[in-house]
């Protein structure tokens, strides 16, 4: 059987133009995905059974029993974290919103150690965006600054930006001007037109003299910025504004750099000020396929879209005091559940060591660093592979993940089912028995 | 004065969120009141007294006659004195994040250091710490417009990033370093920093910033005369020119 | 149910503040009933409350919320009760949207603008919005397909799309928001004016909107085309509205109902040739409302604070950000539309905002017809929909008007009539412009009345009408109505006092609409080549799957829809 | 020190506990110039340390960095080397970090080795 049209579940540009060959309920062969994309599609070695650490050792154990621990634990602890989000669907990621509600926990996704920089700093100017079909078929010029989708967004170009061809766009790449700027070479800038190497950690200054020339003010402004000569950046701001319809893509290049969401706040001022001139979007390039839906879902049930904090019964939003590796490097958090990521690997060592004082409940279809630390592990489908649901792309367009194959785990919405069953039980027998909150 | 001592019972481990440490809230309480007041540590709602002893004169007075003294470690305990009218806090210790929170009147002193959003929102009275105030203070909300609006601060050790963010008023003094953008979006407040620091006045449309230490400057500064202060000489800038800013910054010459 | 001994105001049946009982059974009103006994006596009782335009779902939505934490902040209410936690003023979660409008007594509510392409986002959050009934209208006044037919003067197979399009949607009705102009902004234009011809499409915006005002009655659907004018929001725009109002005189409507609803009309009631002459021509557009009955229009009623704009018309928004030096997000949907969100103030202080405050209360006290004026806000364009009362209250006192105008700008009387017009509304009048006429303009038969067969959508409010006189006691009145006593939704009691009881969950309306086969067939050449060459999604993965509305209410229309029965 | 994502990197990061993602991560590209300045070579590997923690990588030649640029694909050994502030707004500063380097003979740890130290807490 062929599955056509399945959509990819690895980045952030959800190819949805996938066919996927299944055998025997087994994936065969994944055609027109990218090598990031087959290889998640085509799937490793499972986690088989859930477990639960005995005696320094992960036992296996039943969903349920999995579930039960997993609920004492989260009802143990004064201030729960329910991280990760990113690579699931959001049938998943409401229901997390709602178990995080209930057990009084802080909810952060892992945007966090990713764009959450450019969520700051769009609180701070907006953001003037579009769909990805609207670069496609309009964009001349298109500038990729601090990203690299060669390597992390292998079809972008070809889909939506670089080498596409759309309406006003016919001849594709040749008609079209491609800027990268970034402290290195790299894959993308091979193909670039014009490519701009600035001082790692100098991305504000860049664009403050940009803004300068764009608005006509190059005068003032001085002969180097950021290690880049003046007539360097000028020759910049002439094909930002001879473009009839620019579109700026920037990733963890400059959100994880020094300034960080203070360059993206700049950016996006740049962008407002060359719309006075001709047309230009901007967007970031989202890593997870998903960390989009996790942002859109809190937004719409808290009104915030990441490290949501629910421990006063309100939503409290601040990260830098409620995202996870803030809690985790002060040391004031008391459990984590983890689900669909990975933190030992993605977090700064020295969080990790916090993280592994305490319990850890792990979600996930596969062993990562993450499993060597917990203290239950419960695996589940692969979302957007063994499990349908919703999805939404780096341009914020929900699309419906399609299940290719079944499987026998449950789904991730279905394990957080089970444990906010087990929580409500919990809590209620113990209210049965008087000792509610305060049993620590 | 009405003096109402508070110290933790033991080492606070999982933050606790008292807004409740302050002088408005304590003044019109009795002893008793004021021990059955509620604070939060995560979900747990907790009385003041399960986690503090709390000693003081009885006697319900107004604000301004209420001294509250906080002697230990308050470095996890967030929001002291927010909103506070008149009176004092003295934290004998550190202080937690957003102390002085939204602060209209009376003074806070802070021993050690201060974390995180110190006096963010604050619109009167003042605030001084003898040690290192973290990153944000005298700024606004995410998303907000307006940080701090009036009163002052004052940090005798060094400050972090984003001091005095969306200072649309007010007086900001650090005697050492400052973190990065001090003075973003500033749009009316002063901010004098002792020491060095990066990217002063960033977006700035109104204000001055005094920068006594070395400075890397931004490009959308225009550079004008030297200009004497208090016997200093200092090169002023007008900025910032990408937002058509009407800011002043001047850095002490021979430092930047 | 039983509903006893209320003063009843249900102006579609000819009632109008009768003491009488009412009885609910399986959700719908009946002649009789048992069961719980609600004590009504004296109380003011009308129909659950209608919007009919209102932004509360989807991707402009939630680009507030993002971008607003400082707006998030200022709504705050805890998670208690049957009740998850409320965020937001003028842009709430989805929570505080439901508790807020049930709050007030309102039961229907309708998201006045999404784009095809993304629906999917504007039903998850429909699905997440707890106790209303609601609706999404579709956006189809800058779509590539809609402007080649258009072109092509072929109107079956427009009708053809916007029934397909309707269907991939799950949509309402017909949106068109500055026509042409949303394209225009694709590479940063905009249209100037009615007859100002579509950059690359030679199609004018006159013919935009006349085409699928054709295509709508074609397809005889519930609702009228719902437009948003073009040139909105500038000053000397009352000439567009009233050239775009004549040139839909024409049009007949297949149903009994207006050829044509007009969105926010305050903020295209503007004369004048700048912000600084600027001034109001709320009594010119009432004029022509009075004499003719192709049109209706709601308020878009702006009220002084905090508001997001957010609208599909992105070159409005831009303007607004540059004026204001405020954040902008923009949002550009590749061959279908583009939108912008801006936060905004309304200062008393200033006297642009006051002659936008005074205009829209001008249309709706000097359009004679209740019926053909209802009660917005554009929420949250004008002032988040929280605010009902206060322009409930503002239309039905003039001593009320009078203080509040003494406070404003002393130049407001030389831009506005809004001082001399003594007309004060009256409860049936209220009943009919927040209940009656959006149900009738929507085509919602069941909805905003109480007739045998209605839902049992009622409102009960702690106050008696025939007592409290309106226009001395408008802080009473005002109080009243911003906490329901009882708000019913389908017979079941889902707020009293303010305090929400019950959250079940509502339905969502949508137009199935069908069109012939060989226009179908037609389209379909045209859609396969969009997609293959266009869009970057492929056809296969655009339409809106049934999981995403899981009580859906489907109303037929299109061919061999047969007779509909018309609202009474 | 900047880290981020590569083509191999993303491949395996669903499969971290497997020899390719090991080989993907614990690689470290540097400039040429670099390369030789420490006598590196075939075989050899590099200690990078800073004050947040040290280990060792392999180490490779990117035509495309500058002198006193060293780029390590996201993960557990980059990690090391990350510092645990979030700067008030969150985000650890994963790029742009000062590293001290030197070739050695020392061999990388592997992924168990690598968290087979880390102590967890007494249940």
């Amino acid at each position: 059987m062929i599955v056509e049209d399945a959509i990819c579940s690895f980045c952030g540009c959800l190819c949805d133009d996938i066919n996927v060959e299944v055998e025997e309920n087994k994936v065969k062969r994944v055609r027109h995905a990218c090598r990031l994309g087959s290889s998640k599609i085509m799937g490793h070695e499972r986690i088989r059974r859930p477990m639960v650490r005995k005696d320094g050792e992960l036992k296996e154990v039943s969903y349920q029993q999995a579930y039960e621990q997993a609920a004492k634990i989260l009802l143990a602890a004064s201030k729960p974290l329910l991280y990760g989000w990113a690579s699931t669907v959001c049938e998943a990621q409401k229901k997390g919103i709602l178990l995080a509600e209930e057990v009084g926990g802080v909810l952060d996704s892992t945007a966090t150690v990713c764009h959450g920089p450019s969520v700051i700093g769009i609180e701070e100017k907006g953001l003037p965006g579009a769909t990805l079909g609207q670069v496609k078929n309009r964009a001349d010029t298109i500038v990729f600054w601090g990203c690299n989708p060669a390597e992390a967004h292998p079809r972008h170009s070809l889909r939506y930006s670089s080498n596409a061809c759309g309406r006003f766009t016919p001849e594709g790449r040749s008609a079209k001007k491609i800027i990268v700027v970034d402290v290195r070479e790299t894959r993308t800038s091979k193909n670039a037109d014009k490519l701009v190497i600035i001082q790692p950690g100098t991305d504000y200054e860049v664009i403050s003299a940009l803004r300068m020339l764009v608005a006509g003010k190059g005068d003032m402004v001085p002969e180097e910025v950021g290690g880049v000569a003046k007539s360097e950046l000028a020759s910049l701001s002439e094909m930002l504004l001879a473009a009839k319809f620019g579109a700026v893509f920037f990733g963890l290049g400059i959100t994880h750099s020094r300034g960080r969401y203070k360059n993206i706040d700049n950016a996006l001022s740049l962008v407002t000020d060359l719309n006075s001139h001709t047309k230009f979007v901007i967007m970031p390039m989202r890593g997870h396929y998903n960390v989009g839906g996790i942002g859109q879902a809190l937004a719409w049930s808290s009104g915030y879209p990441m490290s949501v904090d629910f421990t006063r019964q309100a939503p409290y939003f601040n990260p830098g005091e409620t995202a996870a590796c803030d809690l985790l490097a002060k040391a004031d958090t008391d459990a984590a559940l983890i689900i669909a990521a990975d933190p030992a690997s993605n977090f700064p060592r020295t969080i990790v060591e916090e993280l592994a004082k305490i319990p850890i409940i792990q979600i996930d279809p596969y062993e990562n660093p993450t499993t060597l630390l917990a203290d239950v592990v419960i695996p589940s489908a692969i979302a957007g592979v063994e499990a349908e649901g919703t999805a939404y792309r780096m341009d914020g367009l929900a699309l419906r993940m399609r299940k290719l194959v079944n499987s026998s785990y449950p789904s991730d919405e279905e394990i957080l089912d089970g444990i906010l069953e087990s929580v409500r039980s919990l809590r209620c027998s113990r209210s049965l028995q008087g000792g509610l909150k305060d049993d620590n | 004065m009405r003096n109402i001592i508070v110290a933790p019972l033991a080492p606070i481990r999982i933050s606790v969120e008292a807004e409740i440490l302050s002088p408005d809230i304590f003044a019109p309480l009795s002893m008793e009141q004021i021990c059955g007041l509620d604070v939060w540590q995560g979900n747990r709602k907790r009385k003041i007294s399960d986690l503090f002893r709390v000693v003081g004169d009885e006697g319900q007075v107004r604000p301004e006659e209420t001294a509250l003294r906080l002697e230990g470690d308050f470095s996890r305990v967030k929001r002291i004195a927010e909103g506070m009218t008149a009176g004092t806090v003295d934290v004998i210790g550190s202080a937690g994040m957003h102390a002085g929170n939204n602060m209209k009147g009376g003074k806070l002193s802070i021993l050690g250091n201060a974390d995180d959003w110190l006096g963010r929102e604050m619109r009167g009275g003042s605030i001084a710490v003898e040690g290192n105030a973290g990153n944000y203070a005298g700024a606004g909300y995410r998303g907000e417009k307006c940080g701090m609006r009036g009163g002052e601060i004052e940090i005798r050790g060094n400050a972090g990033a984003y001091l005095g963010e969306h200072l649309c008023g007010g007086d900001i003094r650090v005697a050492g370093n400052a973190g990065d953008f001090p003075g973003a979006a500033n749009q009316g407040g002063t901010i004098f920093i002792g020491g060095s620091t990066h990217l002063p006045g960033a977006e700035m449309t109104k204000g001055t910033i005094i920068v006594n230490g070395k400075a890397k400057v931004l490009p959308g500064y225009q550079k004008l005369e030297i200009v004497t202060i208090g016997g200093e000489k200092y090169q002023k800038y007008a900025g910032d020119l990408v937002e058509n800013g009407k800011g002043e910054l001047f850095i002490r010459t021979g430092s930047s | 149910m039983i509903i006893r001994g209320g003063i009843v105001y249900d102006p579609a049946n000819g009632i109008f503040g009768e003491e009488m009982d009412l009885c609910i059974d399986g959700g719908r009103i009946v002649e009789d009933a048992k069961g719980e006994v609600i004590d009504a006596r004296g109380l003011l009782v009308m129909p659950g409350g209608v919007d009919a335009h209102t932004h509360i779902a989807g991707k402009k939505m939630n680009t507030g919320r993002i971008m607003r934490p400082d707006d998030a902040r200022l709504g705050t209410e805890l998670r208690s009760g049957v009740c998850r936690p409320s965020t937001g003023y003028t842009v709430p979660n989805c929570y505080a949207i439901g508790y807020r409008y049930a709050r007030m007594g309102y039961t229907t509510a309708f998201e006045a603008a999404t784009p095809i392409i993304e629906a999917r986002h504007t039903h998850e959050e429909l699905e997440e919005i707890p106790i209303l009934d609601k609706g999404a209208l579709t956006l189809f006044g800058n779509n590539w397909e809609v402007m080649e037919c258009v072109h092509d003067k072929d109107i079956a197979k427009l009708a053809a799309y916007v029934a397909w399009g309707l269907r991939a949607a799950r949509g309402y009705g017909i949106k068109i928001v500055n026509p042409g102009g949303g394209e225009a902004w694709g590479f940063g234009s905009n249209v100037k004016g009615l007859y100002d011809p579509v950059p690359n499409f030679d199609v004018t915006p006159a013919e935009i909107i006349h085409a699928l005002a054709e295509a709508n009655e074609m397809l005889r659907l519930p609702h009228s085309i719902h437009l948003h004018f073009n040139n909105l929001g500038k000053p000397g725009n009352y000439t567009t509205a009233l050239e775009t109002l004549e040139a839909l005189e024409d049009i007949k409507p297949s149903r009994m109902r207006q050829a044509v609803h007009v969105t926010h009309m305050q903020f295209s009631a503007y004369g004048g040739t700048s912000w600084r002459d600027f001034e109001s021509k709320a009594s010119i557009i009432a004029d022509y409302l009075n004499k003719h009955n192709h049109a209706t229009m709601d308020m878009g009623q702006l009220l002084f604070g905090a508001a997001t704009t957010m609208t599909a018309d992105a070159p409005l928004e831009y303007g607004n950000a540059r004026l204001t030096h405020n954040k902008w997000s923009n949002h550009d949907i590749e061959l279908e539309e583009s939108s912008g969100v801006v936060p905004m103030v309304y200062s008393r202080k200033m006297l642009v905002n006051a002659v936008q405050w005074a205009i829209g209360l001008e249309l709706a006290l000097l359009t004679e017809d209740p019926w053909k004026v209802l009660m917005t806000t554009d929420s949250p364009n004008g002032s988040p929909f929280v605010n009902y009362p206060e322009v409930i209250t503002l239309l039905m006192s003039k001593p009320k008007r009078d203080s509040e105008m003494a406070t404003l700008h002393g130049e407001l009387s030389k831009r506005t009539s809004l001082g001399c017009i003594e007309r004060e509304l009256d409860w049936s009048e209220i009943a009919i412009m927040t209940r009656a006429a959006p149900a009738r303009i929507l085509g919602l038969e069941d909805k905003g009345h109480l007739g045998l067969g209605a839902d049992g959508d009622v409102s009960i409010y702690n106050l008696s009408p025939h007592e409290v006189d309106a226009s001395q006691e408008h802080a009473t009145v005002k109080k009243a109505l911003a906490a329901a006593k009882y708000t019913i939704k389908s017979g079941t009691v889902v707020c009293k006092d303010g305090k929400i009881l019950a959250t079940p969950r509502g339905k969502t309306y949508w137009v199935d609409a069908v069109a012939a086969q060989a226009d179908m067939d037609r389209l379909m050449v045209d859609l396969q080549d969009k997609f293959e060459r266009y869009y970057s999604v492929q056809m296969s993965n655009y339409a809106v799957q049934d999981v995403y509305v899981t009580n859906p209410r489907v109303v037929k229309a299109g061919l061999g829809a047969g007779p509909l029965k018309e609202a009474a | 020190m900047i880290s981020g994502r590569t083509l191999a990197q993303g491949a395996n990061c669903e499969s971290k506990m497997s020899e390719d993602f090991f080989k993907a991560a614990s690689s470290c590209y540097l400039s040429k110039e670099d390369y030789d300045l420490l006598g590196l070579s075939d075989g050899k590997n590099i200690l990078l340390k800073n004050e947040f923690g040290k280990t060792v990588f392999s180490p490779r030649v990117d035509d495309g960095l500058r002198r006193g640029i060293v780029f390590i694909p996201m993960g557990p050994w980059a990690n090391i080397l990350i510092g645990p502030d979030t700067g008030g707004c969150g985000t650890p500063q994963f790029k742009g970090v000062e590293i001290d380097l030197e070739a050695t003979n020392s061999p990388i740890q592997d992924i168990r080795e690598l968290f087979g130290s880390i102590k967890r807490a007494e249940a």
